[in-house]
């Protein structure tokens, strides 16, 4: 064995703090180094040739290189290496630089910990072993995980480069949170008439999937080979029949509040959820309809109503339809699953949300749409008159450690001065008063739009919290301090609209636990890194966009859609995947087969094997490596009592070595 | 029977003594931890020395059970906060395991400041100086492991 | 049920018949109220503004003294005292420098092992309320009043530990139980101006007259409350509300150990009324709830 | 009882339900009770049951891989089995458990010193605190007509105080007496041989690449041999004392095997050989075990 050791100077970055001729005199004794040098850059392409030059020289096979972190420049000298006919995977790195000569001032010390720090890089690359990269192919096909802006936004540009992709998405119909709104800020266009084109478009495109009523029942396997199961609910309409007529639902007689327009308004019992609904099939509530509850009922007396299928002239309906597990393969996925409100109800000041006209942003939003409920009338729930006097709090569970989330949701401030607009162009004898604690107002025109509401809208932006909420005299009494004046205020409203903030979905853990993919203290998926990687996870082949890593609107969230789409693509776009060959590997000899490690693998990435065993005549179970699966992580070979199993490239006799060098 | 390098290590040590620690550090958090410590040129004793692992599930009882027994003086694993481990739930392993390996030394005479655990992010080069300089000081009053034992 | 008894300053002055009339209740209901020997100020209202330290040491200092008592619980009345006696406590169950310097000035370890209660939480929790409703001799019938919990006695959650911060339900619960129709009403909680009774009037005045009003206009006959300074602003301030804001208010404030006591077939007499400064016997009168020399 | 037992055993053997009964027989000193085999009907007779039946006989079971076998087991060994039934080394169809009811067994040693008459030697210490006489699982139960003696009133109340009572001493009482002890250990791995649990094909003590620690028998070599064992046996071990007793030179291993298992039952709520579909205590987890001590 011979090992060469190669100590860069890093300009004085690292020579500065430690003798580097002092490290390659000392090392060069150590058994089995055979050459010890220094150069200027050892990164630089004279630095890297000089490797080469010794390697070939000197007849050495394998490396220890001291220099900055590995996860700067590892790649790189495995790569020399390897143009020098050496394994890659024979190459050590020693952190002098991060771990050393930058956190150390005396010159003594620095060099003798330099020195112990090469000893060990020796000691491992010692015990070495050649590894071969393998390949694993791609199934080039996208799931998107979510049908609203974000994920429909993915979707378009995926099918744009003709690679197939598929929806999931939960509801009856894409759209998504969106698909509520009446205007976005801060341009006033309305939500529909910019979702609807691109729920089309999908909708229309042979290369998009669209799953609705549809839920992820199961996800395995890894990057460019990702299995998934996934539930699709029955809804009782044949899909392929159904024309969208509607005659059903003209037909069908029972009516439930609908929870697309906050429970202001009516549906039936078979109901497409908005007009323009992507796919224009309705479902059957079977909670509700007729002819479910009757069959359900005992002894089934009750008649059954049936006349959604008496009337449909497709053949449409089905009550006998059943949920379906479908198993499909994909390459990437793109997780899209947005936000759900922040629920008011922890607020006592608030009336712990059991008054009728203390309402949240969604719910002004339905009535404000001339589609919705009240047909574009700013009411009060209570008693369905015009609403005057609209009070609008920010900051409804944001920015509240201790009763709802520490961050900022974002978008509140945008949508209640929108809101503040809208009640003003719906009844210009309303007067809107917004409690606020500060107006972040940080995008293309956002803070110009607060400003025209506040000057051209007359809305009274008052800057404080409100302390207490109650009805009296059929008005909601709204008691708050003006911070700014120092008044206390009380107002006599109408009608007090609470910018909930934006938590995540209650499912993320449960999703995030079935991708392996990590979520913070918020239950917000995290990204790879903040600033380089933000719609990448540390799972590889997973991205993220909208609302569900971190709250955003809508031009972030189809900017980040883009993002990750291109993520996505760059990943099918190759022929195959290269994958790090560090991961375990098992000794059947010394395996019992007791399945610690099976049931310890984050990954599943172990299976049982049966095999023959000659010296005990019989067949007995050993663990198997599923290597596609594998991430490398080591937990499999510390639950192995017997360490049957071991990890490449950090072995337990490389480490052992390591140890005893220390 | 003492290994002849210990023996060598408790006659070097007579003189000025001066702590040795192993670290096993994870590297998506912990050891990126460092590195941020090296970025930020913020100093800290040299007394530790680093072994990086992929995951601190990766640690094994034995490798620090070797370290105290081969003549260092503390052992320190670092990885990921909880929730954060880049393989899910490595640290979450890592913890159950030390949690009764570290009780259990306790309890045969090792000097509980011998062995230590610390989650330490990616972003926290601070925490890890600290860190260090925490347990440089400690295992200073605890003292060398050979004297001791 | 025993208890060492932490009446503090006010039961002992201003608040009287607060005192007569818990110690009534446990005397009817079996409940052994024995009280702190040389008992100290609880440190009140006043001395966590002026000195953390001695708004610990002091309700530490009587926590000892309950400790010799070999009691492991204390009951008070006053909201203030409870949540004095709370917070330190809470202050002296964590670890730290702070704790050990008030261990010292007080010559003696302190954990945090005796458990504070407030009579009301002893009344409703501990001997419960369906055990009370059985104990009922005299239903409060046709007596609408307004629970008013002021701002010490639920204040902060993680502290108190005993009911909702802003929606509390307790006393309205119990004078349910007692027979008597407890109203909805928005101001459980609201400030009644507290200790600038004597140095601020002026903002007692509105404070409390706003309180007045609110009780007042959603149609209750009285005011119970669970504290003596919420007792005394609302009570004796009314006279000074009615001139300042020309009202004619006449609205008693009792105190919710008063109105059990008369419940359990306690003697009117032995309870206070006459202390009040606006007196809730007429009222009680006519509800027959009492009877003039019967 | 112990012609019930016999006839069962017979039972098995003559339905084939078995091809052999593990259980105990008479030593050639009349007293003692030493594993037995028994391979056919007329053997059966050779059978006994009594408190001298100390030894765990899970471990036999390893040594008939996949056949169908038949096991007299105390309320202690049918935990053992339970462990090595969820670690997939043996198959619950495979064995005939003859749960026997125990009154608990005698101190192997102190009998060994005092000379023996089979009824007033005190028990084991395991059996003190021991509270269950009737196995968790079994295919049929032979019940005990003596009563049980009082065994564990008080015992039970704090099982591990004994442990409690080492883990007050000072640091440097606890590494002295530790050294005292480990300094005897002559790596003779009885207590591994014995343990129903280590059935490791190479066991870390006998590897070389890596030597996992020295293989001589100084101080630290026998230390470390001493904590990978109780390592390796954590939310495993099942305190049936085989080790303790195993041990000729006398080392007190039940009190690191307790030491452990009380830490897991305090810290994590977990017990072994409750359940055969537990998962290993070290190859899961909670999110919300403890980590105070972690900065």
């Amino acid at each position: 064995m011979k090992i060469g050791v190669f100590i860069c100077h890093c300009g004085t970055n690292i020579s500065a703090t430690v003798d580097v001729e002092k490290v390659a005199q000392v090392t060069s004794k150590l058994a089995k180094v055979h050459f010890s040098t220094t150069y200027l850059y050892m990164c630089s392409n004279p630095g890297q040739e000089l490797i080469k030059k010794a390697i070939k020289e000197k007849g050495l096979d394998r490396i220890v290189v001291c220099s900055c972190s590995p996860s700067l420049h590892e790649k790189t000298f495995r790569k020399c290496a390897e143009e020098a006919g050496i394994n890659p995977y024979l190459v050590e790195i020693a952190n002098i630089r991060e771990h050393c000569s930058w956190v150390h001032r005396d010159k003594k010390e620095a060099t003798l910990k330099a020195i112990d720090i090469v000893r060990l890089a020796v000691a491992k690359v010692s015990r070495d072993k050649p590894l071969v990269k393998t390949y694993v192919p791609i199934e080039k096909r996208v799931l998107i995980i979510g049908g609203g802006i974000s994920g429909i936004q993915s979707a378009i540009d995926i099918a744009f480069a003709k690679y197939p992709v598929t929806i999931v998405e939960r509801e009856s119909s894409i759209g998504g949170r969106m698909a509520r709104f009446d205007k976005t800020f801060p341009t006033l266009d309305c939500a529909a008439c910019i979702l609807t084109p691109k729920m089309v478009t999908v909708s229309q495109s042979q290369y998009v999937t669209i799953y609705t009523c549809s839920e992820i029942e199961e996800v395995s396997g890894h990057v460019g080979d990702f299995k998934v199961k996934i539930r699709k609910r029955a809804r009782s309409v044949d899909i392929n029949k159904c024309t969208g007529c509607g005659a059903c639902y003209a037909k069908c007689p029972v009516k439930v509040s609908a929870k697309f327009d906050m429970n202001l308004g009516l549906r039936k019992a078979i109901y497409v959820p908005f007009p323009q609904a992507v796919p224009n099939v309705p479902v059957i509530d079977r909670q509700n309809c007729l002819w479910f509850s009757a069959k359900n009922a005992s002894g089934g007396t009750k008649k059954a109503c049936g006349l959604c299928k008496k009337i449909c002239n497709f053949g449409a309906i089905d009550y006998d339809m059943q949920d379906e597990i479908i198993e499909e393969k994909f390459g990437a996925i793109i997780v899209a699953t947005g936000f759900t409100q922040f629920d008011h109800s922890v607020y006592g000041e608030y009336g712990y949300g059991k008054y009728k006209d203390v309402v949240t942003g969604l719910h002004f939003e339905r009535m404000a749409s001339s589609s919705g409920p009240t047909g574009g009338k700013i009411i009060r729930p209570s008693d369905g008159k015009e609403a005057r006097d609209v009070v609008f709090i920010q900051c409804v569970g944001s920015r509240d450690e201790q009763k709802g989330v520490p961050y900022c949701s974002r978008i509140c401030c945008m949508y209640t001065a929108k809101h503040a607009l809208l009640l003003k162009e719906h009844n210009k004898d309303a007067q809107a008063y917004v409690f606020y604690i500060d107006i972040r107002a940080a995008g293309k025109n956002y803070e110009e739009f607060v400003k025209k509401v506040q000057d051209e809208y007359g809305a009274i932006y008052l800057r404080g919290r409100v302390s207490r909420i109650f009805e009296k005299g059929g008005k909601i009494i709204v008691r708050g301090a003006d911070t700014l004046s120092g008044a206390q205020i009380e107002i006599k409203a109408d009608l007090v609209v609470l910018a909930t903030g934006l938590i995540a979905r209650p499912e993320t853990v449960k999703l995030a636990q079935m991708l392996h993919i990590p979520y913070d203290q918020n239950r917000l998926f995290t990204e790879a890194h903040p600033k380089l990687a933000p719609v990448e996870t540390v799972t590889s082949g997973i991205f993220l966009t909208g609302a569900c890593q971190s709250p955003k609107d809508i031009p972030d969230s189809v900017a980040t859609a883009s993002a990750a789409s291109v993520k996505a693509l760059g990943l099918l776009l190759q022929d195959k995947l290269e994958k790090e060959p560090l991961i375990a590997k098992v000794d059947r000899n010394l395996c019992s087969g007791c399945r610690a490690c099976v049931v310890a693998c984050p990954f599943n990435a172990i299976d049982m094997k049966e095999i023959e065993d000659r010296a005990l005549k019989c067949k007995r179970d050993v663990a198997e490596v599923v290597e596609g699966v594998c991430t490398g992580c080591g937990n499999c070979t510390v639950v192995c009592r017997m360490s049957a199993i071991d990890i490449e490239g950090f072995s337990n006799r490389q480490i052992m070595e390591e140890i005893e060098a220390l | 029977m003492i290994n002849p390098r210990t023996q060598e290590l408790k006659n070097s040590r007579a003189e000025s003594w001066e702590p040795k620690i192993a670290a096993f550090l994870c590297n998506w958090c912990s050891y990126a931890g460092a590195d941020l410590a090296g970025t930020s040129r913020r100093e800290y004793p040299p007394n530790i020395r680093i072994i990086r692992l992929p995951c601190s599930g990766r640690v094994n009882p034995l490798f620090v059970l070797k370290c105290l027994m081969d003549g260092a003086d503390g052992v320190l694993i670092a990885g990921c906060h909880t929730g954060d481990c880049h393989y899910s739930e490595g640290n979450y392993y890592a913890r159950r395991r030390f949690a009764i390996l570290k009780k259990l030394f306790e309890f045969l005479g090792i000097d509980p400041r011998r062995f230590q655990m610390a989650w330490v992010s990616a972003s926290e080069g601070d925490k890890w100086v600290k860190v260090v300089k925490e347990l440089v000081e400690e295992i200073k009053k605890a003292g060398p492991i050979l004297a001791k034992s | 049920m025993k208890y060492a008894y932490f009446p503090g300053c006010s039961l002992h002055s201003t608040a009287r018949e607060y005192d007569r009339s818990a110690k009534e209740v446990a005397l009817a209901l079996g409940i052994e109220l024995a009280e702190i020997p040389d008992w100290i100020c609880c440190g009140a209202t006043p001395a966590h503004i002026t000195m953390q330290l001695l708004s610990i040491a002091l309700p530490v200092k009587n926590l000892l003294l309950a400790k010799k008592m070999e009691a492991c619980e204390v009951v008070t009345c006053c909201a203030a005292c409870f949540n004095r006696l709370k917070t330190a406590n809470k202050f002296m169950k964590q670890r730290g420098e702070e704790q050990l310097k008030i261990e010292k000035i007080l010559g003696e370890p302190y954990r945090g092992e005796v458990e504070v209660r407030h009579f009301l939480d002893v009344l409703v929790n501990v001997f419960g309320s369906k055990n009370l409703e059985t104990r009922v001799i005299k239903r409060l019938k046709g007596l609408k009043v307004a629970s008013y919990y002021g701002c010490l006695l639920n204040r902060l959650k993680d502290v108190t530990g005993l009911d909702d911060e802003e929606e509390p339900r307790m006393i309205d619960d119990l004078m349910e139980v007692l027979g008597a129709e407890a109203v909805k009403w928005p101001y459980k909680t609201e400030c009644c101006g507290a200790s600038f009774s004597l140095t601020k009037t002026d903002v007692v005045l509105k404070l409390s007259g706003d309180i007045l009003q609110m009780a007042y206009d959603e149609g209750a006959q009285a005011i119970v409350v669970a504290c003596p300074m919420c007792q005394s602003n609302l009570d004796i301030r009314q006279a000074m509300v009615n001139k300042k804001y020309k009202k004619n208010f006449n609205m008693p404030i009792i105190y919710f150990t008063q109105l059990v006591a008369l419940a359990l077939g306690v003697e009117m007499k032995k309870l206070g009324f006459e202390k009040h400064m606006v007196d809730p016997r007429p009222l009680l009168k006519e509800k027959e709830i009492i009877f003039s020399k019967a | 009882m112990i012609e019930e037992l016999r006839n069962k055993a017979r039972e098995l053997l003559k339905t084939k339900q078995v091809e052999a009964v593990i259980g105990y027989q008479r030593a050639s000193d009349g007293l003692s009770a030493i594993p037995c085999v028994i391979r056919s009907e007329e053997e059966a007779g050779r059978l006994i049951w009594d408190a001298a039946c100390v030894y765990n006989l899970c471990g036999y079971l390893k040594d008939f891989r996949a056949k169908k076998l038949g096991i007299v087991a105390k309320a202690c060994d049918v935990r053992a089995m339970i462990v090595l039934i969820s670690e997939n080394q043996l198959n619950r169809d495979d064995v005939f458990i003859i749960g026997m009811e125990c009154c608990g067994v005698v101190d192997e040693k102190r009998a060994r010193v005092s000379g023996r008459d089979g009824s007033d030697i005190s028990s084991a210490d395991k059996c003190k605190s021991c509270a269950s006489c009737v196995p968790l699982a079994y295919d049929c139960l032979i019940k005990e007509k003596r009563e049980k003696a009082k065994v564990s009133e008080d015992a039970d109340k704090d099982k591990y105080e004994p442990v409690r009572k080492l883990e007050a001493k000072s640091l440097s009482e606890k590494s002295k007496s530790w050294k005292d002890e480990f300094k005897r250990c002559i790596r003779c791995y009885a207590c591994r041989q014995v343990c129903p649990m280590c059935y490791c094909p190479r066991c870390v003590a006998d590897q070389f690449m890596p030597v996992w620690f020295s293989k001589a028998g100084g101080i630290e070599g026998n230390f470390s041999w001493n904590v990978a064992r109780a390592m390796h046996l954590a939310g495993r071990c099942i305190d049936c004392g085989e080790c303790e007793r195993a041990c000729p030179v006398g080392i007190p291993l039940r009190d690191i095997n307790r030491k452990i298992e009380k830490d897991i039952k305090e810290l994590f709520g977990y017990e072994a050989g409750m359940k055969t579909d537990a998962k290993p205590f070290l190859a899961c987890f909670d999110k919300n075990d403890p980590e105070d001590f972690i900065k």
